[in-house]
Parts: C-alpha cells; sequence; structure tokens
C-alpha cells in the first residue's frame, strides 16, 4: 500500500523537478523577455503543483493537506498576476 | 564537516565580504545591503550556535533562536530608518553617496 | 524516501542556482525580477519538500514565502512607474 | 520606606519603565502636551536616580533585580553599582536640562494662530528625548550583552533623528554617516556577543566574569567588540562622523548627543574590559587603545583650534575629550600588577561624568549665542562678555572644566589620571595629558579671551536671550565645578558595588 | 544522512555566490534583486539549521518587507548620481581593505572552529520551567517570559525607528499622510492580486499569532505578515494610512507596548516581580501580550517602509 504511495510520490515530484528544469531552461535560453515569462509561468505552475500532488500523499492530516494545496493556490494567484504587471511593464518599457 | 560547521563558514565569510562592501561602495544603498550581508552573517552565526546547542529533543538552543528574530527585526528597523534619510538626501541634493560635501554647500 | 526528496531537493536547487544567471545578466530589470519570481517558486519548492521528509514547519515558511512572493514584484512594477517619465532599460555595457 | 524601595531592585525597574511610558504618552497626547509629559517624566526620572544613588550609597552594595523573577542566565538582570548610578545621575541631570533648555521652536504652540495640533518639533524633539533618557539608563543597568544590544541600538536609533532634527542637506548627510558608523558597530559588537554565548552558554555579565579564559578567541571577541564600540564612541580615528553630527544638530539634541550618548559605547568598553573580562587583557592591548586615545587628544585638539565655527569647536573638543577616557585602560595596570578596578577607572568616569556636564552646557551656551548674535563665528565673538554675561560665564566655567583648571571636576579626572601615571610609571601618558590640557587650553582661550576683550565693539543682540534658559546653563557649568568641590563622594560612589574578584564567581 | 549534508553545502554556495554579486554588481538594481533572492535562500538556511521560528521570521521580513523596501528605495534613488562614479580608490587601500576582510573572515572561520566541541546551552534550562508558562513553543517562552524585557523593548526600537522615518518630514508636511510616492492603481491585475491575497494573508496572521505559543511562530511573523498585507492594499488603493497626527493611528501605534507594560507591572502584584506572569494565568496573559503587539507591530513595521508624511502632491 504504501509502495504504491512512494512510487506516486516519485512520479510527480520527478515530473515536477523535470518541469523546474523545463522552466530553468527556458528562462536562460529563451531569446527576450516575454517568451521568458511565458516559460517561467510554465514552471511555476506546473512544476510546484506536481511536486505538491507528489506530496499529498505523505501528509499527516487533513490539515496539512489544505496547507500544501493553499501554497499552490497562493503561488499560482501571485504569478499569475504578477506575471501580467511585469508584461505589462515590459510593453510598456518596449513601446 | 558537519551542518553547522558549513554555515558557520558561510557566516564568517558572508561578514567579511559584507564589511568589503561597506567600506568599497559609494552609494549608501548598496553599503545598506551590505550592512545586512554582515547582520545577516553574524544572525547565522547565532543560529549555528544556537543549532550546536541541541538538547533536550529541541532542535537548538531556544534561547538563541530567540534572540535572532528580536535582531532580525531591529535589523530591519535599523535599514528602514537609514532608507528614509538616503531618500530624503537625495530629494536634497540629487547625491545618493556620503562622499565630502560639494562646495557650495556650507550649512546656512 | 528522504533520500529521495533529498535528490529531488538538490535538483531543484541546482535549478535555482542556474536561473540566478539570469538575475545576474538581466539584461532588462523585468528579466531580473522574473528571475527572482522563479526562485522564490522553486525556494517554496524546497521548503514543501523539505516538509515532506518530516520537518513539518517548513510548510508554515513556504506559505509565507507564497503570500509574500507577490509583494517583492509589485513593488517593482508599481515603484518603476513613477519614474517612466525617462524609460531607463538599463542594458549592461 | 524610601530605604527599603531603595534597596530592593523596583527601583531599577522604573528608571526603564519611566521614560518609556514617557514615550508612550507623548505619542498618545502629540505635540500639544508631550512637553509637559516629558518634562515630568524627566523630574521623575531624577528622583529615581537619587533614589537608586541614596540605595548604593546606603548599604555599600548594587542593587540588583531579576526581571520576572527569572534568574540568569536564563533571564535577565538588572544590577546598578556605583558606576551605574553615577552615570545615571548625570543622564538625569543633563537630560532635564536639556528639556528645560528647549526653545521656543519646540514647545507648542510653534507660533501664534497656528492650526496644526502639532508640529514636527513639538512630538519629535520630545519623543526622542524621553527615548535616549530609556536607552541610556538600560545601557547602565542592563547585565545581559544581548540587552545591551538592544540598549545600544536604542541610543543609535534616538540619536540620529536628532541630529537631522533641522532637514538640511548637511545634517541630513552626518546623521545617515553616523547611523552607518552606529550599525556596524552595533553588529560587531553583537557579533562579539554571541560569539562568547557559543563558548560560555551566557550572556550575563557576572556568569561570564567567572567563565572565561583567556586565549586567542578571546582575545579575537574583545577586539570586535571594542572596535565595534570604539566605532559608536567616535574613538580616534573612527571619529570622522561626530564633529558634523554634533555640530549640525539643534543645540538641546547637540549637548544630549556629546554629553551622553557617546558615553554609551564607552561605558560599554568599560563594562566589557573591567567587568565582563577582568584581570585578563593584555598591557599591550590595553597600549593600544590608550594609543588611540592619545591620538584623539592630539587630534580633536588641533582640529579644534583650527575650526572657524563655535559649534564645530565644541564638537572637535569632544572628539579629544573622549580621548581622556580611553586613557583609563592602559592606566588601569597599576603598579605591575595586573588589570583592575581602581583609581585609573575611577579617574575616566569622573572624565566622563565632568565632561557631560561641561559639554552640555558649552552646546547650550553656544546655541544661546548663535540666537542671539546671528552666527558663531568666532572671529566676531569679540566683546560678547558685555552683552551675554551670564552665558559667558557658563561657558568660561565650563571651558575650565574642559582644560582641566582647579577646582573644576575635569581638573580632578586628569588629576587623578595624572597620578596613576606617574605611580604606575607609565609617564608617556601623562605627556598626552599634559600636552592635552595646552591644546584645550589653547582653542578655549581663542573663544574666551577675545570675549571678554574690553575695547571692542561687542556684536549686537537680534535677539532677546532668555534669562531662565541662561540660568539652565549657567547651573549645568557649575555641576562641572562642583564635581570638582566636592569630588570625595562622587569618588566614592564609583567604587561601590563593583564585582568581586573573578575568582569568587561561580556558574 | 549525507543528502541533507550535500544540500547544505549547496545552497551556502549559492548564498555566498549571491552576497559576492550584492557586494560586486555595477548597477544598484540588480544587487537589491540579488538581495531579495537572498533573504529567500536564508531562510531556508535557517530551516537546515533546524529555527522554523527564526525561518518564518526571515521568511516575512527578509522576503516581504526588506523586498519591498529596497525595490521602492532603489526605483526612487534611480541611476547612481555620477559623484560616486567619479571616486577611485588607491590600489593601496583597496588591497588593504580585502586584506583587512579576509583577515576577519578567516578570523572568524578560526574562532568558528575552536568553538567547544560540546557546546554549552541553555536549552534544558529553558526547557526546566516551560511548563509554568503555559505555553509550549520554547523560543515563545524565551521571547514573552524568560527575556520579556529585550522584547518590550524591542518593540520599543521599532517605534522609535518609525518616529525617526517620521521626523525626516519638511516641517509643513507634518500632519499629512505617509505615502511611497506613487499613486494606488485601483482594479487591474494588481487589485485583483489584492483582493485574493490579502484575505488569505490576515487569516495567516491570525494562525501565525495563535499557533505561536504552542508551534513555531508568533507575533512578529504574523506583524511582518499584516504589514506586507497592508503595503499590498496601499498600492492597489484598497487600504489607506492616516495622517501621523491621527489619533486611532497614534492608539493603535502604542496598544501593543502598553498592554504588555501594564501586565508587566501588574506582575508586581501578581507574582512579584516586574515582566512576571502567575503561572495559572500565564498563557492568558502571553496570548493576550501577543494578540495586542501583532497590530501596534504591523503598523509600526507597515510605516517603517512607507517613509515620512508627505505632501501628496509631492509625488
Amino acid at each position: 500500500m504504501s509502495g504504491l504511495w512512494d512510487l506516486l510520490t516519485i512520479l510527480f515530484v520527478s515530473m515536477g523537478v523535470f518541469f523546474f528544469v523545463a522552466g530553468t531552461v527556458g528562462l536562460l535560453r529563451f531569446p527576450d523577455s516575454l517568451t521568458r515569462l511565458h516559460a517561467l509561468t510554465k514552471a511555476d505552475n506546473l512544476g510546484l503543483g506536481l511536486i505538491v500532488l507528489g506530496l499529498l500523499p505523505r501528509v499527516e492530516s487533513p490539515q496539512d493537506a489544505l496547507k500544501l494545496l493553499l501554497v499552490w493556490a497562493l503561488v499560482l494567484v501571485a504569478s499569475a498576476n504578477s506575471s501580467q504587471l511585469i508584461a505589462r511593464k515590459v510593453r510598456r518599457e518596449e513601446s | 564537516m558537519n551542518i553547522p560547521t558549513i554555515f558557520g563558514i558561510c557566516a564568517s565569510m558572508l561578514i567579511g565580504l559584507g564589511l568589503y562592501g561597506i567600506i568599497i561602495q559609494d552609494q549608501v544603498l548598496r553599503k545598506l545591503l551590505s550592512f545586512n550581508l554582515v547582520g545577516t552573517g553574524v544572525f547565522l552565526l547565532f543560529g549555528v550556535i544556537g543549532r550546536r546547542g541541541a538538547e533536550g529533543g529541541l532542535g537548538g538552543d531556544p534561547v538563541v533562536f530567540g534572540l535572532v528574530i528580536t535582531g532580525i527585526v531591529v535589523a530591519f528597523s535599523a535599514t528602514a530608518l537609514a532608507v528614509a534619510l538616503l531618500i530624503r538626501l537625495h530629494e536634497e541634493t540629487g547625491d545618493d553617496t556620503l562622499l565630502d560635501e560639494a562646495p557650495g554647500e556650507e550649512e546656512k | 524516501m528522504t533520500e529521495f526528496l533529498y535528490v529531488a531537493a538538490i535538483l531543484v536547487l541546482v535549478t535555482l542556482a542556474l536561473s540566478l544567471a539570469r538575475v545576474l545578466r538581466g539584461p532588462a530589470k523585468a528579466d531580473r525580477m522574473m528571475a527572482a519570481q522563479l526562485l522564490g517558486t522553486g525556494g517554496i519548492a524546497i521548503l514543501l519538500l523539505a516538509a515532506g521528509s518530516g520537518l513539518k514547519a517548513a510548510t508554515d515558511v513556504a506559505l509565507t514565502l507564497a503570500l509574500l512572493s507577490a509583494l517583492a514584484a509589485v513593488a517593482f512594477v508599481k515603484s518603476g512607474e513613477r519614474s517612466s517619465s525617462s524609460p531607463k532599460n538599463e542594458k549592461q555595457p | 520606606m524610601i530605604s527599603s524601595i531603595s534597596s530592593d531592585g523596583t527601583l531599577l525597574v522604573f528608571s526603564l519603565v519611566l521614560p518609556v511610558i514617557g514615550m508612550l504618552l507623548a505619542m498618545l497626547t502629540g505635540g500639544r502636551h508631550a512637553r509637559t509629559v516629558v518634562l515630568l517624566m524627566l523630574v521623575a526620572n531624577v528622583a529615581v536616580a537619587s533614589g537608586i544613588i541614596t540605595g548604593i550609597w546606603e548599604s555599600g552594595q548594587a542593587i540588583t533585580y531579576h526581571l520576572g523573577g527569572w534568574s540568569p542566565p536564563l533571564g535577565i538582570e538588572l544590577r546598578a553599582d556605583g558606576l551605574s548610578a553615577a552615570m545615571m545621575a548625570v543622564t538625569a541631570l543633563v537630560s532635564l536640562a536639556a528639556g528645560l533648555y528647549a526653545p521656543a521652536g519646540f514647545r507648542f504652540p510653534p507660533s501664534k494662530g497656528s492650526p496644526a495640533l502639532e508640529s514636527r518639533m513639538s512630538f519629535v524633539f520630545w519623543f526622542l528625548l524621553s527615548a535616549t533618557v530609556a536607552a541610556m539608563n538600560l545601557v547602565f543597568l542592563a547585565q545581559d550583552l544581548f540587552s545591551l544590544y538592544v540598549a545600544l541600538e536604542l541610543v543609535a536609533f534616538a540619536g540620529v533623528p536628532m541630529v537631522a532634527l533641522s532637514g538640511s542637506a548637511n545634517t541630513l548627510r552626518a546623521a545617515l554617516r553616523y547611523l552607518i558608523f552606529a550599525l556596524i558597530g552595533s553588529i560587531f559588537y553583537l557579533l562579539g556577543a554571541v560569539l562568547l554565548y557559543g563558548f560560555y552558554g551566557t550572556l550575563d555579565i557576572s556568569l561570564l566574569a567567572g567563565l572565561v579564559e583567556p586565549g586567542p578567541s578571546l582575545w579575537l571577541i574583545l577586539a570586535f567588540m571594542t572596535v565595534g564600540l570604539a566605532a559608536k564612541t567616535a574613538l580616534f580615528p573612527l571619529h570622522i562622523w561626530l564633529p558634523p553630527a554634533h555640530a549640525g544638530a539643534p543645540p538641546a539634541a547637540s549637548a544630549l548627543l556629546s554629553a551622553l550618548v557617546v558615553k554609551a559605547s564607552f561605558f560599554l568598553v568599560v563594562r566589557l574590559w573591567f567587568d565582563v573580562v577582568p584581570g585578563l587583557p593584555s598591557p599591550s592591548a590595553s597600549q593600544v587603545l590608550g594609543a588611540m586615545g592619545a591620538g584623539a587628544i592630539m587630534f580633536g585638539g588641533v582640529l579644534a583650534l583650527l575650526q572657524a565655527r563655535l559649534k564645530l569647536l565644541i564638537a572637535y573638543s569632544t572628539i579629544a575629550q573622549l580621548g581622556y577616557l580611553f586613557l583609563a585602560f592602559p592606566l588601569a595596570f597599576g603598579m605591575g600588577a595586573g588589570f583592575e578596578t581602581g583609581p585609573a577607572l575611577t579617574g575616566g568616569m569622573f572624565q566622563a561624568m565632568a565632561h557631560a556636564f561641561a559639554k552640555a552646557s558649552m552646546f547650550m551656551a553656544a546655541g544661546l549665542i548663535a540666537e542671539a548674535i546671528g552666527h558663531d563665528r568666532i572671529a566676531d565673538l569679540g566683546g560678547l562678555g558685555r552683552v551675554l554675561p551670564v552665558t559667558c560665564l557658563a561657558f568660561g566655567i565650563a571651558a575650565l572644566s574642559l582644560i582641566g583648571v582647579p577646582p573644576t571636576g575635569g581638573f580632578v579626572a586628569k588629576w587623578i589620571l595624572l597620578e596613576v601615571a606617574a605611580t604606575s610609571g607609565q609617564w608617556w601618558w601623562a605627556v598626552f595629558l599634559i600636552v592635552g590640557g595646552f591644546l584645550a587650553g589653547g582653542y578655549m582661550f581663542r573663544v574666551i579671551v577675545p570675549a571678554l576683550a574690553r575695547d571692542v565693539v561687542p556684536p549686537t543682540l537680534i535677539a532677546p536671550v532668555s534669562k531662565f534658559r541662561e540660568a539652565v546653563v549657567l547651573v549645568l557649568a557649575l555641576l562641572a565645578l562642583a564635581l570638582g568641590l566636592f569630588s570625595d563622594a562622587p569618588a566614592e560612589l564609583l567604587t561601590l558595588g563593583r564585582p568581586p574578584s573573578a575568582d569568587v564567581i561561580q556558574p | 544522512m549525507t543528502g541533507d549534508l550535500i544540500f547544505c553545502a549547496g545552497l551556502v554556495l549559492l548564498i555566498l555566490g549571491l552576497a559576492a554579486f550584492v557586494v560586486a554588481a555595477r548597477q544598484p538594481f540588480p544587487a537589491v534583486v540579488g538581495f531579495v533572492v537572498f533573504g529567500l535562500l536564508v531562510s531556508i538556511a535557517w530551516m537546515c539549521l533546524a529555527a522554523p521560528d527564526v525561518a518564518l521570521t526571515e521568511a516575512a521580513i527578509g522576503g516581504g518587507v526588506t523586498g519591498a523596501l529596497l525595490l521602492v528605495a532603489s526605483a526612487k534613488l534611480g541611476d547612481p548620481s555620477k559623484r560616486g562614479q567619479k571616486m577611485k580608490l588607491a590600489r593601496g587601500f583597496h588591497v588593504l581593505v580585502i586584506l583587512l576582510c579576509i583577515a576577519v573572515s578567516a578570523g572568524l572561520i578560526a574562532v568558528v572552529l575552536s568553538l567547544p566541541e560540546r557546546a554549552p546551552t541553555l536549552a534544558l534550562v529553558a526547557l526546566d520551567p516551560l511548563e509554568s508558562t503555559g505555553v509550549k513553543n520554547p523560543v515563545t517562552a524565551v521571547l514573552l517570559a524568560y527575556r520579556a524585557l529585550d522584547t518590550l523593548l524591542e518593540t520599543v526600537v521599532v517605534l522609535l525607528a518609525m518616529v525617526g522615518v517620521w521626523s525626516l518630514a519638511k516641517d509643513s508636511d507634518w500632519a499629512k499622510k505617509p505615502a511611497f510616492g506613487y499613486s494606488p492603481e485601483r482594479g487591474g491585475p494588481l487589485g485583483l492580486l489584492a483582493s485574493l491575497l490579502i484575505p488569505v494573508g490576515v487569516m495567516f496572521c491570525v494562525y501565525m499569532v495563535w499557533t505561536g505559543s504552542d508551534h513555531p511562530g508568533g507575533k512578529f511573523q504574523g506583524a511582518a505578515i499584516l504589514a506586507a498585507m497592508g503595503i499590498l492594499g496601499l498600492v492597489a488603493g484598497i487600504t489607506s494610512v492616516p495622517a501621523v497626527t491621527n489619533a486611532r493611528l497614534r492608539w493603535v501605534l502604542i496598544l501593543g507596548p502598553t498592554v504588555f507594560l501594564v501586565a508587566g507591572l501588574m506582575g508586581f502584584a501578581s507574582a512579584g516581580y516586574f515582566l512576571a506572569w502567575p503561572p495559572e494565568f500565564s498563557k492568558a496573559v502571553i496570548v493576550l501580550i501577543e494578540v495586542a503587539l501583532t497590530p501596534s507591530l504591523a503598523l509600526m513595521l507597515g510605516l517603517l517602509v512607507a517613509g515620512p508624511p508627505r505632501h501628496s502632491s509631492q509625488l
């Protein structure tokens, strides 16, 4: 039983880490600010989300699970809005 | 080599780096950043000493950790006061350094 | 299992190190800021992984960082607007 | 009743709580009543300080108090020995004088028909004054190295805005420079404190005294802390922040800064060397400290001679006078014996007290002069004695004390140090003491001699001078004089309640 | 158990590299961003040192309000003034400084390595009377029982620093509001962000203060989060600060220190000492003080970032 859960953890966390790597590569290699922003949001949202999913089987109480999900939700909200703000700034400075 | 020692070395080097920045940088904002590096280094030394003092099922010496919390808040207040002074100085003179007064800026 | 989480944390740390390059290189202010955002998320991931390996309080630290991660970006964007009369897209020489 | 209160530690608590209450009430009532509230607090603070002196005098022992009932090493101890009590009394008197002296601009309403509820000055100055008293009392009482760090930061955060009160570009720059020096100084002090904890597991001064062992680590720790504190005390060559800061502040604030604030970090150096590591410092380390002091006497003296403005002259004189304080360290090595509490420390502390009264009086006198004649150019002060006799008298008495002319307090301090230098065979410090006196005589007579001249046209008064404020200045100068006339009691007070020798205390 | 060692070593390398960048960067803005990230890494470091209370403080203060403070400052200061770039250091002096700093670091490393094998600690001493304080988090017991004086005075320090910031106002601006220097923006992504984050932040602050007596957390962390939310609200035009002469503002500011002080003075009567809590009410008193301190501290921290009161047309 716990073996299966552990497998899930390994699977999801590994995928999450992969997205972090991908996002970082994008951040480093993409040519301009806006495409880099795109790479970044992917990593933020997916990478962290997968890690949260992977860690869910390991929590001890429903509260802790809720907290994990809340972290994810907050990062989603924050990154979506702040990327939009930064994108606006980039556009303004380019125009 | 254990974890407290690693962080102890890190803290020592932070203090040296920060001190260098404080002396070498002209711009006050950069001096303040460097000061905060020194502060972080000192606080990390607290952490190292607190961690080494782990006993009785605690992760570290709670007295030291309590002191660090106080220290961090005080250091923030200091930075905020310095930043406010700097911004006022910049508004008055357009200068962001502490180099000697420009000629003709004598006190009334 | 804890070892696996450590490995994952170390890998995320490596990606943090790589995205630091973007903070260092820029070239635009926005690039640095975005890279800082990514670093924030990576830091949160590391803390969650630490929480998964038994450090329960790490979740609260992650939550704090998640709450405040937007503040830096907001301060950056808004404070830049004041000086937008003279847009300086600071470029490295 | 009074003796029962003064011998238990309750008064120590009140000396901290009263000024904090003053701050909170000033915050609440605002500029309209801040002056009244804080002046009342300052009067009460004088009473508390004299109560503490009475307690120590009658019992001959230090007064201690364990906050919250928690004893060290877990809790924090307050401890008033003779040194603390003497400095607290000086603080109480100088701060009260500064409060009484504060000009009309610091009162409410600042001008007739002003619609505002309060003005900036009518709130800020009093709040900062209150905070200075709280901070100084904590410096003198706390026995815990971390609480003392908090106290140092309180001192700095009260002092820095005082420098910048006028808001001119020069004072802002001076304040910022002062703040940066102060921050670096206190962080290096804190660095030493935490390392001491790492070795000995306590921050309590008397517990540490029983634990410390000489060794390279301890010397390095001591060096960090001493350099940090020296930067805050503006000890030569870390003095560059002081003259513009002290000269640029409003006179009431300059008086506090020069008389009290710089003494806080000096007092901690004393605590560190005499109380935390008693008997351990090596002669060579203390010679270095003494050399910096001597450098300060020379450098400050020569620069004071060159100043064109009165307030800057007084500020440079502060650097020189602070130098004397540090001569106490090499001189504390008696006749071949180890480093110990003794006449050298008494001389140093006497200098701290006498300088506090004299310098406060002098800065305030300079303030009155500048207000009365509209400038403080030394070259144009000729004949001032005829138009501002009381102010000039006060200035003159204070100057005599700074020079070290009998029978002033400054004379007693320098005499004690000279005697120790002679008996301990360290004649080179005596040379600096004497040359420093001549330098002080030189720069002071640059002001006094023309002021007393009869054959020049005196400067015209552009504003009337308040008799009351002149009286406050004169009283401060007379206190510096009285310290010399009645020097026996204070000298004895300074030796009371000093910690027993190191080997007695066990953790 | 080598995984954590490798991780910590990597973290330390990152921290040091970032610190070097903060010191060496050519422009101020990258240095500031570097410093913000530095704060994040340091709060992870605190977790490695098993100090979750400190990690929370560093995350809330270092990651939140300090970042906002410094970014706003670097924007206001703009590009470095030319005077700074003109200064050329004598090479000899530069070398001397480098040697001095290396000596400081090396000396410190030597001291750290010579720390006693068996570290002296107050952990057991602090645990022993923990029960009588009524709280379960020993760090909270340190801050609000054993060393309550430090905490009381620390709030005074913050208040004093805040008045110091206020004192920089021009005389004519005294009765005005503290302002960042840029106009708030209603609606848009910022408004959405603020309206989503602020309620969560306030709830999290309450949780932080409440949980602090038994678990990592407490008033400083809660207050810093609350302050950050306040700043966010201010920027988004949701919240506003009254003028510094406002009576209600003053009440909130002194609420925490006053409750602390009064509780401390009542200790004379109820437990025989200043700042002593009678064992049966100890937890209640500590929670009361924490609850009272939180809004005061949050306001002080927020106002420290906001800067001196200024006339609104001076934006």
